[in-house]
């Protein structure tokens, strides 16, 4: 076995999530690789959610299916996810909760009587349990999870901390007391720490780095993961954080700190985009630089706001009166987003509009293990005016489209921004032949852009007669998938696309060049980059595997999904 | 005092004998008076008529969408707070479009001067109902008049604690002034709503309509501002007579203050590379 | 009195401990009281923990998008005044993302009973802090607490004369059921706010906090609802003593009452061909 | 010469307007055809606007170059219209307000002097005058327009109304003296009355036809004319009409009438539609029938809020969060949009989905001539489940995607709508494999719907090389275009396409196989159709003739746009 996938499940208030963390830190810093993928129902209390960690040695950038190791903190997760159990498997419940284990399945079952005797404990204490037999299960020493569960549950008191030390401590004994088929005692720890940090992590990450200063938003699942990433550090790094009314607010009030001259970014989820799209066209016609995050979820409407899709790529391509300039890029892992969140505000201000970034619940919330030197300084890029001279025309037009930019109160000139067609001035006009250069203008701003975007990473063999397309947050268990098919000899190609606008139609079409046929992967109904790709360079998809019942790709579905087109 | 022909913007497209015209020129000198320069003011607007004064004007500009003014207004104090904000909005795009942002802006307090230009209709759009005209008021869409009364904007501003509140009215041209000035002068949210006749699309409101109602508050023995209980008696007072003047003034605490980055100053100036090594600490 | 099971819906997801059980028990009772059939009531809600109660219960349905509960029921009404509507929102839904239509429903006047679940906290998306929120609340995007004072929006209501106001307080079940009795028997716009600890995210506003605080509008001698200047005082009263109870009434015309298609019976009865001949004659 | 074009210019407020209708009227009732444009700017009073009233003997349902007759109620008029006079040419103006006129070209000056001589007159009056002027240039008998004035002017007192007719008559005296190139004394009035009506009013009419009892709206140029001509017959035909606070909540009151039972429309412009997205995801998700009218103008953002253009297909198709259905239609004449307002009504209660009719500002205001038997009356079509059985699911699982629909408070059983996913009655659900059988189910309606659509006007010879390939209102624009070439004999096909989505794939693929090279042409900068006709058949522009300047297509623009490709 290359790598363990450890599910631990319960319900909603159980501290399914609030364990999983400092246990995923414990196995990285103990050498491990983990990805470990969220997965939760829209409440705060019982229903049933679950955590699942996938451990190995080699990086992991995806989930997997199948379960070899279920802590079961409630009965409901024996009955839901025992068919997942592949042999040896075992599982590790609460003996309180669980009342019934499926017979001929090693299984341990903890209480807290037997973790804390004497204690008077909450639930708490019994995942911190659970987390230490993980370790014991797994050769893994439990002195760095003990710490880090000081560490989390410090802000609850040191008899809170202590008692979930001392739980891990017994957790791990019990565990140890086990036959186990797990072993990792072997492995060591990385020659420089590694990082465990989900898809907005990463990106929050990107944005202080290159100088954010502005954040402003509404609450909505999954984007909020993002903008709590940036505003728990805001303190620390000089950053105002304003929640908003509604996201109509948000984003003007982004533009407004962004048009005074704040690195601004803003961000939402599908509906909350909604009413974000009237600012995208502002942001557009008054060239103001904007970043604005929109994190997927299944729809139409409210859909299912705790799940994971890629359903909005269309909606946010076009969004917005008329025609008008933008960017869209969709990173598939937290460096990825790291790096193109860089980009993106770097862009935005080089070539004055909105850019977007897509991401979606799974690559939000899910943590993934990379390297520190994933993570280089950023570089901030301005392209401000330094504007000595009088006579200042926001507008003026240039054969790039891009308008020295100055900010108002820095240096001499007014500075003025109109939503009506405008003079190069930026006044306000109906002559129509003034309307048309600066149409051409916003529009021309593109093909420098186009210029500068590519955005592929392609993998397996170049002339593989078959590509599998994707896009976004699909890119660790597509990667998977071609491997897999590669190391059995079925030659594949995997490309996959981060920059998806203005579209790179060359670097797009000379990837694919190699290809007799095309499958496009990517997780919703219609396929959208599907017909993107074709409306862009008339190529299109020979098989589609799509994927929307709110659950993220694994390489498994992909693989059944290919199954006879390969 | 500043010249006046300092503040000359483009040519106007309003209509002869609009009340924005007073409007523009009573904040001209009220800038003049208080010597604020050009430079040192930034205009945000929304869409409609009143939302064209900018252009007239010379100023650092925004104008923006329709209902909007404020959140890009707030946002602007928000990067710079060394630029002095005015937000200008007619009565469909501040009360109507753009209703729940006011009622943030109450909370929030930056320091933004808000003018309304409330000529009780929705003028650049040609005569449909806002939510200001009178119970009655009859265009295209209700030809049969608005079945229900006014918004009571003064009322609402009152009671969510908007730290100054006045109204002024386009045919009290020095009155007016003298508002803008104290609205200018005002530190935090200051809710100035004037009068303004629209000769084309108003037929109801007139000059002569207001003139005939309009009383000036400073002129009303011992009202006092600060007396919230009296200030909103007086925001709510509308028919037969109107109050114009500083119906309510309320210290608060600043927005901009609650965040310790703008003291740095503009956060322009602080746009640079942060050590991302110290952050990843946070997640080894 | 109808039996009480008569109402039940599907399973709650609510954490145990929520106040909006004690909510959905008390609307229960009223309705069996009133003796309203399920089929009788149309609840719209729209998102948020509370935006599920009509889930929870059995009833005609619209549970629609965060914010927009008003703009449906109203529409609701002005498509079938037979049904009797309920709106059912969260202080974030309804104070927040759905602002402006609270303000174009005070005017309005439509036959609705608006139940606002206020918790003072945004529940369903995990604890940031909603316009209720006491000023220093804390969540994860505010860790410094938030900077500014919560919205006074019953205040908001009296000032627009909204034509039946009311707070109730989940911990006091009798009252409260009493309070949905008055609100749903009033004709036109009524706003009952409740009072409704949040046991996962709101740990300042609590069952105790609030129970030390409030007290009953009906013990107060003399005090009278149809008093406006009274009622607005009570209804900004927050903090060491908060007043439950009705706070203010004041009869209005209804919006459905100004289209005369509306006498003729729901809308549905009346979708029918019409004669296009006679209508093009306009345009002869 | 076939027709005539005739301009007439001035200031915003001197009346253009107010007289043109009156004339034109009066020309269709004398039997002529009449094609009316209005060009204004967003202001109330003064710049510049004009209306051109192209008149004919034959059918007109497109504006061209060139004026052959023009008013001028200023001196502006004057300059900026003058080149657009072609010989022989006539300058009809207002003597106090024009001082110059071309040297060499006739003319005939008006004064209130010479036309209500000691009458203390406005200028509505003079330009009654030039109307009745330009009736005796063309040798049109003037008391039709008398009689038209007077009830025009009837709201303004009798004395006005009264010297508004003795203008008219003294200005067609006035021009009977002199020498016209023009006469159509002949034309016989045509057998049954026809109508002169815009695009917006044709919807109104078709919308009022089928039984529309609900609008609301928020004002936006230029969907305003649409909601104020249903509003003005409103107390008529029992409709209850809502201006509402905003487009959010015109949508979602919209949405709750109709789920109430209501026959319910609403509509708005880009701006505001951007505001109406999350509605529109509501409306798919609660599978409540909605029309919603987007009239379009120039953009990005405010743009120019009263020109024309096409820039807003791409954004309509895919606003909202993920896929949900639609059906989109694009009428290109008055009499189209009537007959598409009862088929979009139909529709959206058939298949309980929102339905888009995009129109244009050039669209919605021009007056076109019709016949009254192209307003057929029109069908009520609803679709509703009679319902006497208990147990309603409003979302039961179909094979056609369409659940039988009921009424809240019309028959047993509850209505349970929600914008959750949800189980088949209608309560939100997490369970995963519900989500997948309900999203196919709503997007199964679109086949369906497809099977239904087709809505291809074509002309010109089947097997022309080269089809010009057009939407919405540039219907008579192109087919004029195409009739020119077919006369000089360059055959060309003409393929108009108002029922763009579901996108009738064969329908179009076949009518296109005869060409070999195709043209798209529409009102924005980058090719929207184009980009779907790419995407849904493969099939891609070889040319494109794109206009976004803010007016509408002509016949001549398009030649000229053609010229080196046909
Ligand atoms: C989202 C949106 N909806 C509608 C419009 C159309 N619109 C432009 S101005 C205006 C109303 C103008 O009224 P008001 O704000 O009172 O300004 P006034 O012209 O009276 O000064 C409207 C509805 C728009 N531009 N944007
Ligand atoms: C347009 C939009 N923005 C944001 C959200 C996310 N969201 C869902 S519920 C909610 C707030 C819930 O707070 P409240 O209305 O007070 O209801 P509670 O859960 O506290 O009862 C938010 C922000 C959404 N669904 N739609
Ligand atoms: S329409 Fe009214 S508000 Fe607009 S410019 Fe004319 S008079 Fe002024
Ligand atoms: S989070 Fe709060 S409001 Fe929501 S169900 Fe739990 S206790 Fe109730
Ligand atoms: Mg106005
Ligand atoms: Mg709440």
């Amino acid at each position: 076995m290359t790598d363990l996938n450890i599910l631990i499940g319960g319900a909603a208030g159980q501290g399914v999530h609030s364990i999983s963390l400092p246990l995923g830190k414990a196995l990285v810093r103990h050498g491990l690789r983990v990805h470990m993928l969220q997965d939760y129902q829209s409440r705060i209390r019982g229903g049933h959610l679950f955590n699942v960690l996938r451990v190995g040695e080699a990086s992991l950038l995806s989930p997997r299916e199948g379960v070899d190791l279920l802590v079961a903190l409630n009965q409901e997760t024996v009955a839901l996810h025992r068919e997942e159990l592949s042999p040896p498997g075992l599982i590790i419940y609460d003996v309180e909760q669980v009342k019934e284990v499926p017979a001929g399945v090693p299984s341990l079952g903890l209480s807290h009587e037997t973790l804390l005797p004497g204690a008077a404990a909450g639930e708490i204490a019994l995942n911190a349990g659970a987390a230490g037999a993980i370790l014991g299960l797994l050769g893994v020493p439990v002195e760095g999870l003990a710490g880090l569960l000081e560490a989390t549950f410090a802000d609850k008191g040191p008899e809170v901390a202590a008692w979930n030390r001392a739980a891990a401590q017994r957790g791990h004994e019990m565990a140890r007391e086990r036959q186990s088929p797990f072993d990792f005692s072997r492995v060591s720890p990385p020659p420089s720490p590694r990082l465990l940090l989900s898809g907005h992590e990463g990106m929050a990450l990107g944005a202080l780095a290159a100088g954010l200063n502005f954040i402003c938003g509404y609450p909505m699942t999954p984007w909020t993961s993002l903008f709590n990433a940036v505003s728990l550090r805001a303190a620390r790094w000089g950053v105002v954080v304003e929640q908003t009314e509604d996201e109509i607010a948000a984003i003007n009030m982004a533009l407004g700190a962004s048009f005074a001259g704040a690195r601004a970014l803003t961000g939402t989820s599908g509906g909350g985009f909604c009413l974000m799209t009237e600012g995208v066209g502002l942001a557009a016609m008054t060239e103001t630089p904007l970043v604005v995050v929109v994190a997927m979820r299944p729809g139409p409407s409210t859909g299912l706001p705790t799940r994971t899709g890629q359903g909005d790529l269309g909606f946010v391509l076009s969004a917005g009166q008329d025609d008008s300039p933008r960017a869209l890029f969709t990173p598939g892992t937290p460096a990825q987003g790291y790096a193109l969140m860089v980009r993106a505000l770097n862009f935005a201000d080089k070539y004055q509009l909105p850019v977007f970034i897509l991401t979606d619940q799974y690559f939000g919330d899910s943590q993934v293990t990379h390297e520190a030197d994933e993570f280089p300084p950023a570089a901030v890029e301005r392209f401000l005016d330094g504007g000595a001279k009088a006579g200042y025309e926001r507008y003026a037009l240039r054969e790039s489209g891009i308008s020295p930019r100055r900010l108002p109160g820095f240096g001499p000139g007014l500075v003025v921004a109109d939503s009506d067609e405008h003079t190069p001035d930026g006044h306000l006009t109906e002559d129509l032949e003034v309307r048309v250069k600066m149409h051409e203008k916003r529009l021309r701003k593109l093909e420098g852009l186009r210029g500068e975007l590519s955005g592929i990473t392609a993998a397996g063999p170049a002339d593989a007669p078959l590509a599998l397309v994707c896009w976004g947050s699909t890119l660790g268990p597509a990667a998977e998938a071609v491997s897999r098919l590669n190391a059995e000899n079925t030659p594949v190609r995997l490309v996959h696309l981060s920059e998806l606008w203005p579209f790179p139609r060359q670097a797009v079409a000379s990837v694919l060049a190699g290809a007799r046929k095309l499958v496009v992967v990517e997780g919703n109904a219609c396929g959208q980059l599907n017909r993107l790709l074709r409306q862009e360079t008339g190529l299109a998809a020979d098989h589609l595997v799509l994927r929307y019942d709110g659950r993220p790709f694994t390489p498994e579905y992909l693989l059944r999904g290919l199954a006879g087109v390969v | 005092m500043l010249p006046l022909d300092l503040y000359q913007g483009i040519e106007s497209a309003w209509c002869p004998g609009c009340g924005n015209f007073a409007m523009l020129k009573a904040f001209k000198q009220a800038l003049a008076e208080l010597e604020i320069r050009p430079e040192q003011i930034l205009l945000v607007s929304g869409i409609g008529q009143s939302s064209k004064f900018p252009h007239y004007l010379r100023c650092h500009t925004f104008n923006g969408i329709h209902g909007r003014t404020l959140p890009v207004a707030t946002g602007v104090r928000l990067a710079n707070p060394g630029l002095r904000v005015v937000a200008v909005a007619g009565d469909g795009d501040c009360y109507g479009e753009g209703g729940n942002h006011l009622l943030a802006a109450f909370r929030r307090n930056p320091d933004v001067t808000l003018a309304v230009h409330n000529n009780q209709v929705y003028g650049l759009t040609k005569g449909q109902a806002s939510p200001t005209s009178d119970q009655g008021f009859k265009s295209l869409i209700q030809p049969a008049g608005v079945p229900y009364p006014p918004m009571h904007a003064l009322a609402l501003a009152v009671a969510q604690d908007c730290s100054w509140v006045g109204r002024g009215f386009a045919g009290a041209a020095d009155h007016l002034k003298d508002l803008y000035k104290q609205a200018l002068g005002h530190r935090g949210f200051a809710l100035l709503e004037v009068l303004q006749p629209c000769v084309s699309f108003n037929k109801v409101n007139t000059y002569d309509w207001y003139r005939q109602r309009v009383y000036r508050l400073d002129e009303v023995p011992d009202y006092d501002p600060e007396n919230e209980a009296a200030a909103y008696l007086k925001a709510k007072e509308w028919g037969e007579r109107i109050p114009i003047g500083v119906i309510y003034r309320r210290p608060r605490p600043l927005l901009e203050d609650a965040f310790p980055a703008l003291a740095a100053g503009p956060l322009a100036q602080q746009v640079v590379p942060r050590p991302v090594a110290e952050m990843l600490t946070d997640f080894a």
